[in-house]
């Protein structure tokens, strides 16, 4: 395939997987004529028409609620939720329905509903524009929770979300739409892992840096750059928030004996509080430190004008990490 | 508006123009069976709950007349999404009193297979099915199939976000759902007044639903209405909303206390509107209803009693383990090694 | 049903027996003024976010007398509720452009002091103000004052749960509160058809609400309108809701591409509906504006633009450190932490 | 003051508070004629009237939604919510407004809103009623979230949470309702500790044992149980989830080098993952074991028949305190 950015990565991945699956509908806001705001859908609804790329009425509850029905009715339908601030509308229909389900049903009734949302900040966005509310969502039983960080594993993470039976929150980083990488063509690729398992994006002998989403690319800068001052730092993708991939994190905290876990939601009861206390369970003897979390502030997302000291940057992960070598 | 009705409360039968019904002996006969039989099950499981058999029950007691008028007014195959007090409802589909109790019992989630009996599981955050049920019939539009949906919802649940968001949407996307309101006059210990201040079919109107008010204590008025506006459905006439007026004649549930809040004399002017009683009168002044009829009902319902007792107790419980089995499609790895953790710990009692 | 109209769009006069309105030299120039010196500012303010001094900017172009024939109609401590496109609403208040600009230029979670205003801040999650209105309006009713609430908001945002409720909560508790929808007939590329399938004013009607239905660019007519409705309101008549058909003349925000969901024709249609250009031809016709008021207009006009872009170049930027005292009364241990941790990371760069 | 079941605690705690200030309005399902299904306002309308006690339309959202709007008019709402599994519908309102008031408006808007929510499981309920979702609010940063124990707690928390300035989530454990205690009469009584404090409910040597709400009954019988066996654990109910008491929970922990954490919820993205990641950071080199989690499966609530086994009991607190001996 040629270079793709994330965005079309996605937009070619629903396209495939709704050529091979008559079942796929899209549905959300602005996402057919338009192609949705991030331009997503694009062209989506030209090609299979208005009854598979549905323009919803401006209603998130319903969006989620009335694709659990056509789920139940046999159909695949994505949801795009047009940004992160606007899941909570939806949140009764994801928590107490769509994740409840199968289990409330015995483990009979499926729902295979993919929930895309595109997530977190870094574009200068104005309020509820920049949430990052993954911790919500894999806290939740019953619900798959995966966040892509390039075109490559957006591409293929979301045709593999659309082949599963359960219902799946697929994150996007919004800062990284437009970022450009080539994309495998053929699941038999190398390239293209299972869509639960977390990958090394760059292998390292001295601390373990956990980070998934829009965060990947920051960690990777600062590895670089501790790199010049020798330190050789391992850079996981989480890829899988819920189930998280423990394996591939303890085998790589097991070798470095540091762990520094970083993304951009709040740290206070965020996923890097779980991470961090299963590393803890897992690699207890070996750990030199204890796993330090580089997060957002526990404060609301500040205005745009600030994000660059609220995100945690390439300085503020160096730092975690000179803290857990100082430790 | 006046509700429709065609048989009033002394069993007094005036046809409706807009709303012909051919009231034949059999179409009698086989309501007041329906009716009477869901009532025995409904005291028998009151019975129960207060035997501590069940957990918790919720009475239909006063609602068979719009639950089973509307439910023999559909096709088979039209698919129909509860709410938590349609055992009524879900007898004429066939369910069993097994199937309909096991979950207040609390031994599973839900009793029975939806695709089955075209009756969706209970779901009991109010009006979160009608958004289900606005999607499914997306689905069915989209199948190009002549079957309809129906949602039944309670006068409180009307409040809920999301039962406006599915009125909107229903009858914006135009599709083949039937909405049916059982206003019991009270959500708990909350009046409807409370709730609204216009009545819900008014406003369904006004989001282009073509809405009804019907008497619904009033058997024959509740399943003419509803065969006239599923067929208008069916027939692609566009989603559609039916206000059955009722009576919650018991408390909300066995953990409620109607005493609290509404005065007897409030119920005893509902009882003298009782749907069976009404039906009962007309077929009693026809001679429909004879003494062998009578006898072979008070058998069947005796014999259903007994049934729902028996298989009450004997309800299956599953294994603690196949929980973790029934979360996701496959069990991940943190389920797995909670299972064996659990199972460890079981066996280690054992020894 | 046809929406109340007195000023046509060739900007006949005709009087409406159910709206009387002293149309006055006075009333006319100010309207004209204010609408003239929004559409100023908003031109300014695009201008600006091109320039890359604001990051977004969503304009009010069109929607000039929805806003302020409704807010002129208002007492001055009615408390308002405003979505995010009430910039013209905002300025008759005299909220300044600097005010207005902060939330867009990053700045600032929101610009201004909602109790010096009476008008609140914007609320972005559509329909949320909506049970926030209600809720300030119930607190009214039990202060036993006589100001009134207002809620802007859109035509998309209707389609949301929370302003159904609101609607609904807002008929039962019968507070004094209005809703005032701008139905721009758009939402982002989403028309008004695919979110409803009847017209809103119908369904308020169907809440309980007093609705009106009023030509949304016929400034005149919006002023007649929220005047009476306001004055019923404030004398105990209940909620009500006015619909005000008008046009987002614009994209959505300087970050929407109108070309890809609509044709130049009908932007062409509602040109000739300006609402400016409407009041304007009335007055040319009466006589109402002499040159010596255009030219006054056009100065203040200018001066306005300078201003606004002087103040936005000028706009002040708060301290990253205010932040964590600003979640809570009081700030927590771990937001002292996490500011001290901040604050040392910072330092440690100065050396 | 005499012996008090913990509902009747927190409704002589609301009665205080409304006497106190004119401004406090009680508003909810069913709060009014009926006095809540758990009776916790029972009374309160009859003596305060229908404008201060409010029966309101079932809507959660707007339940939270207009506390929000009379919070903005000078008044002080105690919303209810009737079962901790309704509260969803209103999660939007919670957490996009009432957090975020405060921040947005760069700290000058005050909306103290309470809203209290009946927790957890134990009384065999059907579904949707024995929810513990501590963790989504504890994860909002801009909300305070607490959750009483026992009447003494509920009585005086109630009556905290209405003096200060900011949104408070109070959790009701349900199974505790009807337990009884002494209530301190008077502010100045000892036993009345600030609201954001942790307490130590038996001190012990060998090892922390930090838990809340209905839990805490739970582990104190778990530590009679083990104090037969010679292991004197130290139990501390923590009063406060956000923000946590770190000190107290640290001194502890320094103390007794060990630490196990014990809730309802799930224990993946759990409040519990928090506490063991903060404890692991604080008492790094004093942990002789790593924090071990007990809590609900990674799964919906069960079924009522199935409650016993899902909820933790004395023997899987014990076994978490035995494993963590054995590491
Ligand atoms: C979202 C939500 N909020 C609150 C409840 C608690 N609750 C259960 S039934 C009920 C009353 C429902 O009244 P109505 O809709 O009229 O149905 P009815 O019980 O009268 O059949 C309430 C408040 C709930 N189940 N779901
Ligand atoms: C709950 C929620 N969902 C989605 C959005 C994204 N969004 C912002 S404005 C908008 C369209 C709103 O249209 P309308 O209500 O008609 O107001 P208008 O912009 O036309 O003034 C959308 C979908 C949002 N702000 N809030
Ligand atoms: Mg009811
Ligand atoms: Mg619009």
């Amino acid at each position: 395939m040629p270079v793709l950015t994330l965005s079309k990565a996605i937009n070619t991945g629903l396209r495939q997987a709704m050529e091979d699956d008559p079942k796929v509908v899209v549905m959300g806001q602005d996402v057919g004529g338009l192609g949705g705001v991030f331009r997503v859908t694009d062209g989506l609804q030209k090609d299979f028409g208005a009854d598979r790329v549905i323009d919803t009425p401006l209603a998130e509850a319903s969006i989620v609620g009335t694709a659990i029905g056509l789920a139940l009715r046999g159909y695949r339908p994505v949801c795009e939720i047009q940004f992160d601030g606007f899941v909570y509308p939806a949140f009764s229909q994801i928590v107490s329905q769509l994740a409840k389900i199968r289990a409330r049903s015995g483990g009979t009734l499926s729902v295979p509903v993919v929930i895309r949302i595109p997530v977190g900040g870094g574009i200068g966005a104005v309020e509820h524009h920049s949430e990052s509310n993954e911790a919500y969502f894999a806290h939740t039983a019953g619900l798959r929770v995966v966040c892509c960080s390039g075109p490559q594993d957006a591409h293929w993470m979301i045709r593999q979300a659309l082949q599963g039976q359960d219902p799946v929150i697929f994150y996007e980083p919004k800062r990284r739409y437009w970022s450009k990488a080539d994309v495998a063509d053929s699941a038999r690729d190398a390239r293209v892992l299972p869509l639960h398992r977390a990958q090394i994006v760059r292998p390292g002998r001295d601390i373990t840096l956990l980070t998934y989403g829009g965060m990947v690319q920051t960690c990777l800068d600062a590895a670089a750059a501790a790199a010049d001052e020798g330190r050789d730092i391992e850079v996981v993708d989480l890829r899988t928030l819920s189930p998280l991939d423990l394996d591939t994190i303890a085998r790589s905290v097991d070798k470095t004996g540091r762990c520094v876990v970083a993304h951009e939601a709040p740290t206070f009861a965020g996923l890097g509080a779980e991470v961090g206390a299963a590393v803890t369970e897992r690699c207890f003897y070996r750990l030199e430190a204890p796993v330090l979390r580089v997060g957002g502030f526990n404060t609301p997302y500040p205005p745009a004008k600030f994000e660059d000291q609220y995100l945690p940057d390439l300085d503020r992960v160096l730092d975690a990490v000179d803290r857990s070598f100082a430790w | 508006m006046e509700p429709v009705q065609l048989l009033d409360p002394d069993g007094e039968l005036s046809p409706h123009p807009r709303w012909p019904l051919d009231v034949t002996p059999d179409l009698c006969r086989d309501l007041f069976r329906r009716m009477t039989l869901a009532r025995c099950f409904d005291d028998e499981a009151l019975a129960l709950q207060r035997q501590g058999e069940l957990g918790l029950w919720l009475q239909s007691l006063g609602q068979e007349a719009a639950q089973i008028g509307s439910m023999t007014a559909l096709r088979s195959d039209d698919y129909v999404f509860p709410s938590y007090r349609e055992h009524a409802a879900g007898l004429v589909r066939g369910i069993t009193p097994a199937e309909l109790l096991i979950q207040w019992r609390g031994n599973a989630g839900s009793g029975w297979d939806p695709s089955r009996y075209r009756f969706h599981i209970n779901t009991l955050v109010l009006a979160a099915q009608l958004p289900h049920a606005t999607g499914y019939a997306m689905g069915v539009g989209r199948d190009g199939t002549d079957e309809i949906v129906v949602a039944y919802f309670g006068d409180g649940a009307t409040s809920q976000g999301e039962a406006n968001e599915a009125f909107n949407w229903a009858a914006a996307a135009e599709v083949p759902l039937l909405f049916f309101c059982q206003n019991n006059q009270w959500a708990i210990s909350t009046p409807t007044q409370t709730q609204m201040r216009a009545p819900l079919h008014q406003r369904a109107r006004g989001f282009g639903l073509d809405a009804h008010l019907v008497d619904g204590n009033d058997v024959l008025a509740v399943h003419a209405v509803t065969s006239a506006v599923a067929a208008q459905i069916r027939g692609g006439g566009g989603p559609a909303l039916i206000e059955a007026v009722t009576y919650r004649m018991a408390g909300h549930s066995t953990s409620d206390d109607p005493g609290r809040y509404r005065t007897p004399g409030e119920l005893d002017t509902w009882k003298d509107r009782d749907p069976i009683a009404r039906l009962e009168a007309l077929m009693v002044a026809r001679g429909w209803l004879d003494d062998e009829l009578r006898q072979e009902l008070a058998a069947e319902g005796a014999a259903l009693a007994a049934e729902t007792r028996r298989v009450c107790r004997e309800l299956p419980l599953g294994d603690m383990r196949a929980l973790f089995g029934s979360v996701l499609a496959e069990e991940t790895v943190l389920l797995t090694t909670e299972r064996q953790q659990y199972e460890a710990l079981v066996a280690s009692y054992i020894d």
